[in-house]
């Protein structure tokens, strides 16, 4: 797509570049924030938004745009200005940041830098700096509570993410994700399997189920959501946050769920391949069924969010500490192992 | 401005607030928490930001009959068994006789009250642990309970239903189906309910060795209801001081196991109020069996209420515990002393025994246990 | 390389002046009505007290310093993990023994039960026969003293 | 460690247990009423609003009392004995103009004791329910059906024939003294004149 | 299982004659009624009597009795063990309010405590925590007495209509 | 001097970098020398740390020693990482002993 | 300055557009803030639940004032809670509405007579812009409540006529 | 001028900026943060001289786990009775002459020096070579670092343990 742009002008088509993922966004924050509201509907035997411009409340998500532009901006006397300005930022800034090193298809990528997925795992370290930073800003209790509380959890769970990545990039022997896609093409499992990672080394799926609940972790989703958590924190470290700065954080944390089950997407079920080979592959498809396999992620990550209670804060990390970082770790050597001899 | 400072160590200690207005307080409570970490040191409750003041009410209306509707507000999620305690007071005062067909129809009024207070108080409970859906399943099963309630007395919340010694009117004909229909379809959501949340590993995490409440602390204290029986006490107004005409049923105590943790944990109150609701089940299916159908519901209610001189004090089992009314006439027509022995606030009263030394998550939870209805501690 | 980087680097800027302009926009249009009491911090309805930035629990740093050990391990894994299926044996051999050499520490942290946030067992109060629910310190908690000192 | 993966995989067993619930009403039947479309039908008797047939109160003030909240205010005006009001539908005769019954909405309480002691069954609770103010004296219902001008007169004539009736009554009480006075001043006589015939009798 | 009047029979045997009665309405409940100052130790042997038991605090009422000029307390008492009950009661003159704390014995007399104070005015020797419990702390008077006064104005906000 | 002449002057090579770290050292300096606190003195090593590995990489970059000066710099920030942990658990230590990170406050209470 | 803190004087097609598309933003997406006072609560909360469903409207809860449009004072305030009310209103975001839920907010209620510790009618402290009646009301009610407030809102305007005060002027004025 | 020559100075402009904020900040959360500017200027440095794996090490440990820690620390530390942020600047006058000094003497040495540059083309796959060097010439330290983590872990642990009981005893 960049290339026929660049026939109009060249800094037009580095600008539709580096937009693309920008409209991806916002069409799935504007998508999946209703999305979320009909599955939570459904599977609650109610209906979800259903009276906001006309078909099944299609505008929902549209019209709490427009109103939270609208919604006056508070900055407490108390808080520290720059950095509570500062935040939101910083989040986006550094989720988005993070969607360069995607390959939505085999035509585009952000930025194909060699160290690609090492790369991400830094710029979203970030993400936990902007919640601290918020959370220390608002100078108030429950935000600080929320910021401390995520920062925690979101170091804590960033070992056994770290650790599941390295399994997959042991696996393909690069840290490009493109090239780790690429790998992944053709069906030669057991004649009709793809080649994706999962299939390929059977450590790499207790890989996937670790790096499934670390970004579960990560995301701030349940049963993992304390840092957000209604009914202990208010709105953690958001509570203080109103209007379009909150929209900021609520699309990073929509944009940040949506980044790491595209990682996952991409690691363990072979990015933009199609489950078919050859049949309906190309740039675009390539494309559809990338987000397909994202948004399932996605899905499935809702579908917990209304079925399950929270954990607590020490058994979260109880969790992380003493089974998912060992665990990780054993599964790092054995899929070593594995690699070497076969 | 205001520090808040230790007395022991001289270190600034974190005071936070929660409520009045916070989604887990279950309504305008205020705790003030003072935290070490997350961990809590100190917990002290605040109440009276619903204070109603219903005593003030039953003293100042002219007639026994008029207090009846101030007993539905205060605790407002089992108004009927309010109402049950108070008329019951005032027939023991009177000594009246109460129609059989009445007394059945209460009995049964009762139970399907006492299913939808559990209802609502542990779909209440999961949503404070961050379990949204049973909420939502639990409250379109009570919205059931609701539409049959509203056949019979008009009204979705506070019914204003039983009199002295009788009924307000009527039952519609297809009472006693609807409640049997009910009666089938609410049986398996019951084990729904266990698989979705009861028996989850995750909740019961977060449940089970959280709130330990000794039996003789309990005793102590004067637990009563769910929260009593959860510590393991087979006490139940029901059986051990049968009023109405309870003793004619055959039902079961249940009590708190210690089954996941500790006996007397948060796991166990939430437990015995899901058993409560089967054995519930089993009181207005035999109620329903036992109704006499004819019968006039309104024609032993005295027109004039005037006791004699003359105190007493009657308790009866609602939803969350032992309700006593404790009246004391003056032979006028207005009563002189009317206070009510909420289980509530004797409940939250023990919060800060219980909760100390736990996360805020489950000072979360020790409320949400423990099911109190703020209408009903600060009255 | 540096244009890869350089993509980055417009990544960045597209993100930041994203939400710049969603501020920008927002601004024109939002009211602007502050007062006293609605700048005020949030405090579930009350008026807050004290600085909401006191003292945390040391937990959260023992976490912090875990972390930052076990993060910087792994990150030295990874130029390992690019270039293991061509060592093969020898980089296992390496790796098992850096690994090995986690597990120990790993072992003896979980030994010392550093990151089980050990909670304090909850306070249960106990009945005794003839004297009463024994509570410590409830006596001190209720007590009438100010516990808020005006400043 | 056994007894760690054995309750990692209960765990995972009862998760996957709660999604199963949940995936089943997920494709169940929703029980969503969808409101300003589709509208409950209220069962008999439902409480949602008082009403009051001014056509058959018949003045009695007995809701009013029965009243825990005072919500209801009635004025009575006594008619004048030429004019009859007529009789309400269950045949009890109306002897009163009813210059106000205003019951304020928002006050209420929708406990249906005012309901039971009419004797006319003219106040009754009708499921109307949707009827939000912005502006709250809008929730003060007057249910009197005469104008103001009917009102002064009325209260005019029933001033009058009470006046008149007053002094009626006065005069007859002043007759009524008098003969009172009369008596008693025959039955003084009397009694002294038997007195005196008594004397003389003892004489 | 003992009835109140076998149960005053024992505490009498245990005290002695001074400072009881017992008595009742014309219907509902009997009650023996204690001198003031001698609530708690009455209290304490009726917890830990091993014929006595009572374990429990039902409910603790503060009544105001305008005729008389005084103020009352009523102990409603229970035993779950030998499933009996009775009621006690202390009656105070108005001006000097004055009744030894229970809570210590029965911890549930706390609230309930505070609550009496609250709303009669009732004062109790010893409670660790006498303050106001329902009301806010700056209110005026005591509203389950007779003769209260609704104030005004509440911090600015007008309780009337 | 005769760099300064160069046409190229605002091209940047292995002096300019080397002159960012020198500036950054002499902040760290700074920070170490001027602060009590004792995580600020921390965060000034830290600067310091941080300029002499923009030296290493800069040589490794304009010079022959070719990836060792990368190498050297990720072992720096390794040890530095560790450096940290450790010595901020000491602060805190020190902290909880003395409730002070003030150095001169420490120096005073010894033991 | 914001374009809501404005009058405009001349209502050119740019501005009523936009002023209708931002009513229809802000009438679609009440969300109020999630705390219940008494009995009213409960039925609140039966109306967010699976029956009535809020969220068909969007209307959905939100904890912190500071992200909420619209309160629902629902139940007793009493003297204790009417200074919370009002500070909790105040932090709220503007725009934002209140909707005063029962007889109790509406006018203290069963308890407007001896009630001495409740506050005849949550308007004295804090301006309402829609009266729902019940004692509680049912959850259509509310909705129908909402309902009025939707309508509320589409008439409002940042056009100054030359009646020149909007309606949620002339309620600040009122109270 | 090449971008690169407009991003350099941008860099080093952020870098040394907000170094001097982090060193003369009065609040030491502020000074935490300007610090968190530093250090991603050093990391786009770092990108200019094509140490893209050591960038992204930067970021990760540095932005993402020792500022972190430290942030932890100073809210840990934050002064007993009366909360302060504030941290107090002593000996300003010889510790500004002594590091300027260091500028100077540094900068000099620097530029004096005739440096021998030979130009490395653009570099495209650190991560290998690095990888390669650490399995070949730098075994030894790689085990070494091993052993000095896990020293680092033993004694952190250590300490922290003293504090986590210190912490019981006093709550």
């Amino acid at each position: 797509m960049t290339e026929y742009v660049s026939h109009i002008h060249p800094v037009a088509a580095i600008l539709v570049h580096a937009a693309i993922p920008l409209t991806i966004i916002l069409v799935y924050a504007l998508v999946a924030i209703w999305g979320e509201r009909k599955i939570a509907g459904f599977i609650q035997d109610r209906l979800g938004p259903m009276r906001v411009g006309g078909w099944h409340g299609w505008a929902q998500s549209i019209a709490d745009l427009l109103k939270l532009i609208q919604k006056e901006d508070i900055i407490p006397t108390d808080a520290s200005r720059f950095l509570f300005k500062f935040a939101p930022f910083m989040m986006f800034a550094a989720s988005y940041a993070a969607f360069a090193v995607i390959p939505f298809s085999s035509a585009y990528v952000g930025s194909m830098v060699n160290i690609g997925v090492f790369y991400l795992l830094a710029v979203t370290s970030l993400l936990t700096l902007s919640i601290i930073m918020a959370g220390w800003a608002s100078n108030n209790k429950w935000s600080l509570l929320g910021g401390m509380r995520s920062a925690a959890q979101m170091v804590s769970y960033e070992v056994p993410t770290i650790a599941s990545v390295l399994t997959v990039v042991l696996v393909a022997g690069s840290l490009n994700l493109m090239t780790v896609t690429e790998m992944q093409s053709g069906n030669d499992i057991l004649g009709f399997l793809p080649n994706w990672f999962i299939f390929q080394n059977p450590f790499l799926i207790v890989a996937f189920i670790i790096f499934f609940i670390s970004i579960l972790a990560e995301s701030h989703r349940v049963p993992f959501d304390l840092p957000e958590s209604e009914s202990e924190l208010v709105a953690g470290y958001q509570t203080e946050y109103s209007g379009m700065r909150w929209a900021m954080f609520m699309l990073a944390e929509y944009a940040d769920m949506l980044l790491l089950s595209l990682l996952g997407a991409t690691l363990f079920f072979g990015g933009w391949n199609s489950p078919f080979g050859d049949f309906m592959a190309g740039p675009l498809w390539g494309f559809f069924w990338f987000m397909l396999k994202g948004l399932s992620l996605v899905i499935v990550m809702m579908w917990i969010r209304w079925t399950l209670p929270r954990y607590r804060v020490d058994q979260l990390m109880h969790i992380c500490w003493s089974i998912l970082i060992p665990l990780s770790f054993v599964n790092l050597v054995l899929t070593a192992l594995w690699e070497v001899i076969f | 401005m205001l520090e808040v400072i230790s007395k022991e160590t001289g270190n600034k200690e974190m005071v936070i607030n929660m409520g009045p207005q916070h989604p887990s307080t279950h309504g305008v409570l205020r705790l003030e928490l003072v935290l070490d970490g997350e961990i809590i040191t100190k917990v002290r409750p605040n109440i009276g930001y619903l204070h109603r003041c219903f005593e003030k009410y039953a003293e100042q209306m002219d007639d026994y009959a008029k207090v009846i509707p101030y007993t539905d507000r205060m605790d407002y999620v089992s108004a009927i068994n309010q109402e049950h305690g108070y008329v019951i007071a005032l027939e023991r005062m009177l000594e009246l006789e109460v129609p059989e067909r009445v007394e059945y129809i209460r009995v049964i009024m009762a139970e399907m009250q006492r299913i939808a207070s559990h209802l609502l108080g542990i779909g209440a409970f999961g949503l404070d642990l961050g379990a949204f859906s049973p909420f939502l399943y639990l409250f379109t099963e009570r919205e059931k309970i609701l539409d049959i309630f509203e056949r019979v007395t008009g009204a979705r919340l506070l019914y204003n239903y039983f009199a002295v010694a009788g009924l307000m009117r009527d039952v519609h004909p297809e009472f006693k189906t609807d409640t049997a229909e009910f009666v089938k379809t609410f049986r398996p959501k019951i084990k729904e309910l266990n698989d979705l949340l009861s028996y989850n590993k995750i909740f019961i995490k977060r449940t089970a060795n959280i709130g330990v409440l000794p039996e003789k602390v309990a005793l102590n204290y004067a637990a009563s209801g769910p929260v009593l029986r959860g510590s393991g006490v087979e006490w139940d107004l029901r059986k051990n001081d049968p009023y109405s005409i309870y003793d004619k049923f055959d039902f079961e105590i249940p009590v708190g196991t210690g089954e996941v943790g500790t006996l007397g944990d948060c796991w166990d109150r939430y437990m015995v109020r899901v058993k409560e609701m089967e054995q519930s089940l089993r009181i207005i299916e035999q109620a329903l069996d036992g109704m006499p159908d004819e019968g006039d519901v309104m024609e032993a209610i005295p027109k004039r209420i005037r006791p004699k001189e003359g105190e007493i004090y009657v308790r009866t089992e609602t939803p969350r515990g032992e309700l006593g009314y404790y009246i004391i006439s003056d032979k006028s027509a207005s009563p002189f002393r009317v206070k009510a022995r909420a289980p509530s606030f004797v409940h939250l009263s023990m919060l800060p025994a219980i909760s100390k030394g736990s996360l805020i998550a489950d000072m979360v939870a020790i409320v949400g246990s423990i099911d109190i209805v703020l209408g009903e501690v600060d009255r | 390389m540096l244009t890869d980087f350089g993509y980055i680097l417009l990544f960045i800027v597209t993100g930041a002046i994203f939400v710049g302009v969603a501020l920008f926009v927002a601004k024109l249009v939002r009211p602007d009505r502050p007062n006293e009491t609605k700048l005020m911090t949030y405090e579930c309805g009350e008026i807050p007290f004290g600085d909401a930035r006191v003292q945390f629990n040391n937990r959260f740093y023992i976490i912090g310093l875990m972390f930052l050990i076990f993060e910087v391990e792994i990150l030295l894994l990874f130029p390992w993990a690019v270039v293991f299926k061509e060592i093969g044996w020898f980089a296992f051999a390496a790796m098992f023994v850096f690994v090995f050499l986690i597990f120990i520490g790993f072992i003896y942290e979980l030994g010392k039960g550093q990151l089980k946030w050990d909670i304090p067992k909850p306070r249960i109060p106990r009945y005794i026969e003839g004297v009463g629910v024994v509570d410590d310190d409830y006596k001190e908690e209720n007590s009438n003293e100010p516990v808020l000192q005006v400043k | 460690m056994l007894n760690a993966v054995k309750q990692s995989w209960l765990t995972f067993r009862s998760i996957f247990t709660g999604m199963g619930v949940t995936i089943r009403h997920f494709f169940g039947p929703t029980v969503t009423l969808q409101y300003p479309d589709e509208k409950m039908e209220l069962p008999k008797g439902a409480r949602a609003r008082l009403y009051v047939n001014i056509d058959d109160c018949i003045g009695c003030n007995l809701c009013a009392r029965a009243c825990p909240v005072n919500c209801i205010d009635i004025e009575t005006v006594a008619s004048t004995q030429d004019v009859d009001l007529g009789k309400t539908s269950t045949g009890n005769p109306k002897r009163f103009w009813l210059t106000r019954f205003d019951i304020d909405m928002a006050k209420c309480m929708y406990c249906d004791l005012c309901v039971h002691p009419c004797p006319t069954n003219c106040i009754y609770m009708v499921s109307e329910y949707e009827y939000s103010e912005y502006d709250r004296s809008n929730l003060v219902y007057h249910f009197s059906n005469l104008e103001p001008e009917m009102v002064a007169e009325v209260k005019d004539k029933a001033e009058k024939e009470a006046e008149q009736k007053k002094r009626e009554r006065e005069e007859m009480m002043r007759k009524k003294a008098e003969e009172k006075a009369q008596k008693e001043l025959e039955a003084k006589k009397k009694a002294e004149e038997e007195s005196n015939d008594k004397e003389k009798g003892e004489e | 299982m003992m009835q109140p009047e076998e149960i005053f029979e024992y505490v009498k045997e245990e005290f002695g004659e001074e400072g009881f009665s017992f008595s009742s309405g014309d219907i509902g409940d009997s009650w023996i009624q204690v001198e003031a100052g001698m609530i708690k130790t009455v209290s304490k042997f009726l917890r830990d009597d091993p014929k006595m038991r009572f374990n429990t605090l039902m409910c603790l009422s503060g009544v105001h009795y305008p005729k008389e000029e005084e103020l009352g307390v009523t102990y409603n008492l229970h035993s779950t063990e030998l499933k009996q009950t009775v009621a006690l009661k202390v009656r105070v003159p108005i001006e000097n309010p004055n009744v030894p704390s229970i809570e210590a014995i029965w911890k549930t007399a706390d609230w309930h405590e505070r609550e009496a104070y609250d709303m009669v005015g009732l004062i109790f020797e010893d409670h660790p925590n006498h303050k106001r419990i329902l009301l806010p702390d700056d209110w005026e008077g005591h509203p389950l007495r007779k003769d209260y006064v609704q104030q005004d104005f509440y911090r600015g906000i007008t309780t009337g209509a | 001097m005769e760099i300064l002449m160069n046409s190229a002057i605002l091209e940047p090579g292995l002096t300019h970098f080397l002159v960012v770290s020198a500036l950054l050292f002499s902040l760290g300096i700074m920070a170490v020398l001027s602060r009590r606190n004792v995580i600020m003195v921390l965060m000034g090593v830290e600067l310091i740390l941080n300029s002499a590995n923009i030296n290493l990489i800069a040589f490794s970059r304009f010079t022959e020693l070719s990836l060792d000066g990368q190498m050297i710099g990720l072992f720096v920030i390794i040890i530095a990482a560790a450096e940290a942990a450790v010595a901020l658990a000491i602060v805190l230590n020190v902290y909880n002993r003395f409730k002070t990170i003030n150095l001169d406050e420490i120096n005073l209470l010894k033991g | 300055m914001g374009m809501l803190d404005k009058k405009y004087h001349d209502s050119n097609i740019i501005i009523v557009g936009l002023e209708s598309a931002l009513n229809w933003a802000r009438k679609n997406s009440l969300w109020y803030e999630q705390f219940g006072l008494a009995c009213c609560a409960i039925e609140m909360m039966a109306t967010a639940a699976s029956r009535y469903d809020f969220d068909r409207f969007g209307i959905i809860p939100r904890s912190s004032p500071r992200q909420a449009d619209v309160m629902i004072v629902a139940g007793t305030v009493t003297m204790k809670m009417a200074s919370r009310i009002l500070r909790l209103y105040e932090q709220m975001s503007e725009p934002r509405y209140v909707i005063s839920m029962g007889s109790c907010s509406n006018c203290g209620g069963p308890y407007w007579e001896h009630g001495y510790h409740v506050l005849k009618g949550v308007d004295k402290v804090v301006p309402v812009d829609v009266y729902v009646p019940g004692c509680p009301p049912r959850p259509e009610a509310l909705l129908e409540g909402f309902l009025k407030l939707q309508e509320k809102i589409t008439g409002e305007t940042i056009i100054e006529k030359s009646e020149n005060v909007s309606k949620k002027e002339q309620t600040n004025d009122a109270t | 001028m090449e971008l690169t020559t407009i991003l350099f100075y941008l860099f080093a402009l952020v870098t040394l900026g907000s170094a001097v904020i982090m060193v003369f900040s009065k609040n030491i959360v502020h000074s935490a943060f300007a610090l968190m500017f530093t250090l991603m200027g050093v990391a786009a440095l770092y990108v200019l001289l094509y140490a893209d794996f050591l960038a992204a090490t930067q970021l990760l440990v540095y932005v993402g786990g020792i500022l972190i820690l430290i942030l932890f620390g100073v809210m840990l530390t934050s002064q007993g009775y009366t909360l302060n942020f504030r941290t107090i600047t002593v000996n300003l006058v010889p510790a500004s002459l002594i590091s300027v000094a260091a500028a100077v003497l540094l900068i000099f040495a620097f530029l004096s020096t005739d440096w021998t540059i030979s130009e490395v083309a653009e570099r495209t796959d650190t991560v290998y070579d690095l990888g390669m060097l650490l399995m070949g010439d730098y075994i030894l330290p790689f085990i070494a670092v091993g052993v000095l983590l896990l020293i680092a872990i033993i004694g952190a642990i250590l300490m922290s343990t003293r504090l986590s009981a210190e912490n019981n005893g006093a709550s």
